[in-house]
């Protein structure tokens, strides 16, 4: 039988079957360090979207500071899981397991420009992030992270109007328009996951502006009172 | 203002990225153009004519100058320490390659050049730009399906030797694919086919055998292939 | 055969489970029956007419008898130790329930029910069905939908004092769901609602404040809901 | 500000503001054993995935004991995981978390019928298997698996042909018939991922009865050659 | 051949199908036609200029003259026995027909025009031909949804009454589809907007209540609607 | 009110509509498990071990008797006139149960079952039930699929003759179905398929007749059908 | 061979197809940045912060430059009699430029730009290159969404009269579309969008009129509209 | 108004365009038809019976006569200057027509047409209407799949000498198509599907050599052909 005759002379020890055995050692080696920054990343996503549940108790809330320091502590809890990606990707070149792990740094990345916007007024940049990430974050996911932060400051600015706080509506409003007037003009580069986050990106600015809009109108409502003149009465106190 | 500053900033990256791409774009083009010529005129082996396998092998060498070159204006351009950003743009491309060395390598000394070596032969300097191991085990799986190919139109062209050297061969290879674990990924479908490929082989070799057709020197040539 | 045997036993024990699952299907209809019109008897708060808010709750209450028959049924036909193989059939069902008896214990008490209180209620026992958390959760934030248009309706019924109590007590209810980590999921998307519920009610308090529609003795009133 | 006063008013230590904190608790707890249970169920599915690479190695093999014993050393170490595993769910409905490892114990389930097949050319059944899992297998995971082990028999048939070997294929033709008239006979259940992997297992079955075909022609081949009757020769030595 | 005669057979009555489907068709076209002309006379209501309510509704019973003109060609031509293998064709035309009717009906009567009254008024005979059930309700949704809008136009054309008779309407409508009991089908989904419609409706008079807008007479006239 | 007692009409005759329908569900179900039986069954012609075509057969006419008294029941239920309201329900099952008699019928006699004769063999009434021309020829499709699939199985099982058989009875089917002129819809999808069976049946045919492998009576037998 | 000969003038044929198709797609990339800069800067009156729309509209009018620019070297390329080959490609970027032309056009006149307008500003010679209808409608309708987010954003700014005119403006727009008879296309789609936009309108509308904050003229101005 | 008066305009060209698509449309109709039965009859090639290739083409020529002219209607309503506008409307029929004027040009000749001669074979006026090179060439892409079934239907009735014929004409076809570069279209797909086609009529071939099946003049005319 021709057959089982080569197969039985195939010589196990060629160099052909030595360098197989190299690649699949090559393979197993990329597969188990995918693996375990997979893991790394999930870890960092969940402790992520729990500091961004708990920075949305400082809307309306007196203890804003305790909130913020409560996440500070979170925070410095994910340097050591960087420090983990970094050791593991260190010397490679980035984008090599950058899919391993975009997941959690997007959500960190949210997670840290909602901190900050929410304390400091202001969008933290790329180059200021960069460092908590040990030099590890890619521009891409920084963009992600803050497209998914705009639907944060929408949720935000919802519910500050309830909470009697109309000066944070309109900062959102303009925030959000500046940043969708930039970030719009991203469209052309093909990404999918960039163009889905546009997308919502535009849905949340319709909502923003359609909150200001009846913030705005309550406001002019003093007008109505006064056309219908049999409830004249001072008003300037209710703000 | 703040906001205005960070994304004119970003921006400004991602268009920088945005050019790198399209320029890298721009190379590649006639590259993969090169490298269409150069598998369409190794097809020949399938329908030689007159043509020898020899002469079809060394026509291949020339049309590589072409590719090697093309791919050393793209190496140029990829950007030290992103090679993994784009490499998705020439993966098709680079296993082609494989294919095609591969191919002529099998053709003139019936064996598997490795990795290093097609790395060499492209002039690839593996710093920024590297053959990666998973476009080397694709480029060599089309190579299987492009032997198993040519077992049947070999018979076609009368000759009854090449079909049992290239089953010693795929068999060998078939042999250290098995020694591999995969993902479900492009790979491992490529690999399921190898499965086919080497069944149609040994048919085609059962056939020959089965009619007394095998050439006489059978046992020693196999040994001299290896 | 060996074969033939393992299958075959694999395949009654799957037919088990259908059959099962076919019936919870037919304990299930009448409770989700007897919900819905427990459900809509309880939409008259809306537009109550000649009805009284306090008639509506008796009326409710009565219903009520026939849905924890029904459940009753329902819970002694479910395996023991399976009830997540199955719970997502009544999920949607129990949701409305949490709805209806919060919503009826609301407007008696001016408190939110708690998750043993409404467990108990409907009599469910423990070891083998519960009311799950998520499930609790769903059925106080369609509560809270639900408040938010009665705002609405109750200024058109000229009753001025009830917003200002949904107002309370469903600010407070946000307040305990900001204390909450959710994941992507429907809860999560339910909870985003919230926002738009409470400033609605919010807006309906606005409004009377401005035309000075607040009930006279409202500083204590507020202190009472408590 | 009516808003504002009532807000404040909340009072935070309130029977309510306490449940809520205690649901707090037993959402993160539910979502962190979810996690946990999803990385040791990653961590089984790439030991199963080289398992059954490794198993395919068997077919055409000449040293098939070893790769069974050190697939059993394989299985070992698995074990552990599907103690933590057992710890994780104790007590607990086995529907509740059922859907963070049955990616990992499908892969297991494959692995484990593959090399029972391949050693003692039968299918091991639920019973048999169930210990190894502690107890912790679900008919249903066992079922998908099993639908698995259908793919990989077929990808063993057709090499095994190539490997000179002609009772596997047959054997394979005779297990996946009888296992798909059976396994066909479960559509009614609608279940997507069952009735998926039901399609594969129609698709695999023609791909082994094409096998099968070619297999059987071959062996008819003698009676072309002697129709043909120039190339008489004795072909019994052929098998 | 045998076979061969089976078909012959087989192409002739799927030939006199195909002919029967495409003369519906052609019968079809001229009354979407006219009913889309009707529907679109009538969105005057919701801007009508100097146009009178009265003057829109009127133009409507002349441009109905066509549409039955053209129904009651189409109905000539339906098959006996096979009304339900076609009557998808026309279920749209249906709806928006009933639209149509109910709306020149609730204008000038404030009530909801019956099924029967529907299919009189469009000549129909019910022995090969029917109204569905189905495509009445439907039909009647879609005025919900239509009388939802024209409260937020009344308003802005200065009428204040017409919002309170569409709440008592709608309100009416929304008690009597509760009666109903939908299983999961296109239906239901219709349904589901109803109650967007009512929390509009609602929206609107809460803003006329709160700004004391109320017709003279509207104290008795919300008193009997419950 | 008056919409409420339009309502009240229209959900009695709601509920009649919707107790037909489950009553027809209903008595679907056990012949669905029957006709799948049978189905089952008949499957064991692809690899029959030690039962013989023959008795494979002879146990689907037994298991017929269930499936059309099951039948017999779903049809008294059908409302006259009605037909086409529900036929969808069991169009599945119809062309299911095509395909299982017409298969039996092919495997005893060669030749391919009317439409008629299936009715009569499922002894349709044809006033208030029938088996549409759309299910008949789903139900040929599919059977020449089951053949397609039958042709490899009998070569495995050393039969050469029937592959033949299969072939003559496959062309002139596709010749009928080319008399056929099909618009874009679901016939026509599956009517693809046809081709896709033929050229596996004529691939099979071929290596017989490669090797040789003509049954002896064959020559004559190609001959007549043509 | 002969064969060779066909394919190598079809070769050069291809070519040239290909060429032509390559130049086109060169010369829209530029059109469509500069296009989309336009877009964008128009954007700005939904936010114009301390800009005046008078100010956006005349960046607008310096922007159109380059766009027209862009497109004149886009019409010299496109074939004579081959239009509407490639007029797919640059549709997009057509409609955006009505959009923003129309805009501009509105913002300074209330009125609607004609499609010979467009053509002139745009300075399309007719003979080679026109400005579909298609193009055109689309265009208006994303015209008429701008326009309803402007309602929303102008209320912001504390402008009531812009909401008022483009009521008026966008009501007309809607009659004028129910003139048209789409068949089930892309167009169709596009003008469903149109009711939502306007019932947004009409929405804001009526917040104002409630509001009574109607602009001083505008008694008059709402009369003439009708 | 002013927008009515340009939609009024807009309308009446909206309808021109509706009316030629319609007309082209009812055109299109019979000339699919004449196509379909010709394609029909040409499959006859596959199970010739007792018709001659000969006698096949023959019938195919009388049935161009009538597709000739249902294309010549055609072509005279379509406007001038708007050719590619509806050109995708009849692109399937021109692909098909391609086919069968080049199958039968092949089975005489043993060569292929060129898409001149297949323009003037249809009498198209190159002015207004045309082959585009697309359906050419897929036209011819579906011929050789054509061919590659009627190799084994060929060995199917012992003509030994048809299958070298193909081999030799599809080898040259295929060393033709290498010769474009297509873009990822359409063509592309299609282009894919001759690979697998050359590999069936390979494997035909090789069966035919392996069994010293070679018409006796073959080895001259392989020779000839490389
Ligand atoms: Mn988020
Ligand atoms: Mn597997």
């Amino acid at each position: 039988n021709i057959s089982k005759s080569v197969s039985d002379s195939i010589d196990m020890n060629s160099s052909l079957m030595e360098s197989f055995r190299t690649f699949r050692a090559d393979l197993d080696a990329h597969q188990d360090k995918y693996e375990r920054l997979v893991k790394i990343s999930r870890d960092i996503t969940i402790i992520s979207k729990r500091i961004i549940f708990n920075l949305h108790r400082c809307v309306g809330s007196t203890d804003r500071e305790a909130i913020f320091e409560e996440c500070v502590t979170k925070f410095s809890s994910i340097s050591p899981l960087i420090s983990s990606i970094q050791q593991e990707t260190m010397d490679l070149d980035p984008y090599l397991y950058a899919r391993a792990y975009t997941n959690g740094y997007q959500e960190l990345v949210e997670a840290l420009t909602f901190y900050h916007f929410l304390r400091y007024s202001s969008l933290v940049s790329y180059q200021h992030l960069s460092p908590f990430f040990k030099g590890t974050l890619l521009i891409i996911d920084y963009v992600l992270g803050v497209l998914d932060l705009t639907g944060e400051m929408m949720r935000a600015c919802i519910s500050s109007i309830t909470a009697g706080d109309m000066d944070t509506p309109l900062q959102v409003l303009s925030f959000l328009s500046q940043m969708n007037l930039h970030l719009q003009q991203f469209r052309p580069f093909s990404h999918k996951e960039l163009s889905n986050k546009l997308r919502t990106l535009s849905t949340s600015m319709l909502k923003v502006e359609k909150a200001c809009y009846s913030l705005h109108l309550r406001g002019c409502s003093v007008a109505l009172i006064a056309f219908e003149d049999d409830e004249e009465r001072d008003l300037t106190d209710m703000y | 203002s703040e906001v205005h500053d960070i994304f004119t900033t970003l921006r400004s990256q991602l268009t920088v990225d945005q050019e790198v791409k399209e320029s890298l774009q721009r190379l590649l083009e006639p590259l993969e153009e090169s490298v269409r010529e150069l598998y369409t005129s190794l097809q020949a082996i399938h329908n030689p004519g007159k043509q020898s396998i020899h002469s079809i092998c060394e026509k291949g060498d020339v049309m590589l100058l072409t590719s090697r070159e093309k791919l050393g204006a793209l190496i140029c351009a990829v950007p030290i320490g992103r090679y993994y950003k784009f490499n998705f743009m020439w993966s098709f491309c680079m296993q082609r390659l494989v294919t095609c060395i591969s191919l002529i390598h099998f053709l003139r000394n019936g064996t598997l050049i490795t990795q290093v070596q097609v790395s060499n032969n492209l002039l690839i300097e593996s710093d920024k730009f590297n053959l990666t191991l998973e476009d080397y085990l694709v480029g060599v799986l089309i190579l299987a399906s492009e032997l198993s190919r040519l077992t049947v139109n070999s018979v076609i062209q009368g000759d009854y030797q090449r079909p049992y050297d290239i089953f010693k061969f795929v068999s060998e290879l078939n042999a250290g694919f098995k020694l591999l674990h995969f993902k479900n990924d492009h790979l491992r479908k490529k690999y399921d086919s190898l499965k086919y490929d080497i069944r149609r082989i040994e048919e085609v070799v059962y056939d020959l055998t089965l009619r007394g057709l095998i050439p006489e020197t059978e046992e020693t040539k196999i040994e001299e292939t290896q």
